[in-house]
């Protein structure tokens, strides 16, 4: 059980060349025989006369990097995990780029797919990220936020 | 005494700041919430989580100086 | 919905290169907000006085071939995915290296966890795939095989 | 007439080849079965399906001339 901490918060997008190397060094833990990978790609929505550009990520770093720990201790304590590793992007993610990038490593693919599942959820509920929708047309909308 | 406060998405645009030295004889998050919304009307038409030095707080807490106070609304992460 | 045909059946290992620049083409999708991604890795398996060096697949390559698109146009219909890939090894692959690529996306994310364990669990249970454990000390064993 | 018998997994093993053009008067599924596994007793020892044609058959089933019949012990793909 490896759980060697790194910043899960990085700047701009996650690359698929970071994504294809953090796979490619997982060749070396033998006793890993299913991983589960989730990625979180930036959508073009539509909105009325426009689309979304791009999003822009903030977040309470510090608090959030806290977290992001806790998510990653709770989920070594709920599944028979080898190693798992999140990023997630802060500034800037142009659609069609991957902003969070869920990496879990187990010995057998069930304890793989509800930790998967599990962790993302985690991650949608109690980190404090926020995401600014910048349009085509200049325009931008902070997401999640109705006014009461 | 001295507050840090914080403000996160749609708050940075109703404050205009991310971050404000606060200098004020409130000493609970009701009182520093209230006179917030005084001075910010806007405040109100959003919901929004505290957290006093990085924890979430789900009732009125007492505050002291050097005290960090983040306005956090609704998570969107991912 | 993008149904594009390809042969599911790979020789020889599935690379982290190949898994990074399949990740990469799915960027001009931009109604991808998803991707749901599990891979299968040959485990290291202690044996008395050895270990496995590697997994000889074979399959009735034809019928596998049908058997991956039936399932394909299953998780189609059964789930709201923008588009899926699988990849299946056949041949030798070491340890540490990949032999299944699954790959699914979609606009939201439930429906890509969803879809991802149906699919892996359909491949495991009715593709006619066989798997030979070469260990170290030269001997081996059919992965699967009890007698009766 | 001729069947195509192909043979996979441990079964390759037992046989000792992947694949038998093989001159019958064995009309049945059933009956190949049989005659095969008098041929080769160590056939017995295994668990397996038959597919005719890429078909899995789950009860006997009628041959002719030219069909494949395919010999698969338990799936173990991933």
């Amino acid at each position: 059980m490896t759980k060697k901490k790194h910043s899960v918060l990085v700047n701009g997008p996650i690359t698929s060349d970071f994504i294809g190397n953090s796979i490619a060094k997982h060749s070396t833990k033998t006793n890993i025989g299913a991983h589960a990978i989730f990625l979180g790609q930036v959508r073009k929505d539509l909105k009325e006369n426009t689309a979304v550009a791009n999003i822009e990520y903030s977040a309470h770093n510090e608090m959030a990097e806290k977290i992001f720990e806790a998510i990653r201790e709770q989920a070594f304590e709920k599944f028979d995990m080898v190693c798992m590793h999140i990023y997630h992007s802060l500034g800037k993610v142009n659609v069609g780029e991957v902003s969070l990038f869920v990496f879990v490593s187990c010995k057998h693919r069930a304890q793989s797919f509800e930790a998967l599942e599990w962790i993302v959820e985690e991650i949608k509920n109690k980190v404090p990220i926020w995401k600014k929708e910048n349009y085509e047309n200049g325009n931008y909308s902070w997401i999640g936020v109705s006014e009461i | 005494m001295q507050l840090n406060l914080l403000f996160f998405g749609v708050l940075t645009d109703v404050i205009g700041v991310t971050n404000l030295e606060f200098v004020t004889n409130t000493t609970n998050t009701r009182t520093l919430n209230h006179n917030l919304q005084k001075d910010f009307p806007a405040l109100k038409k959003y919901s929004y989580k505290i957290a006093v030095n990085q924890e979430i707080i789900t009732e009125e807490k007492k505050l002291k100086d050097g005290d960090e106070v983040a306005f956090l609304p609704p998570f969107a992460g991912g």
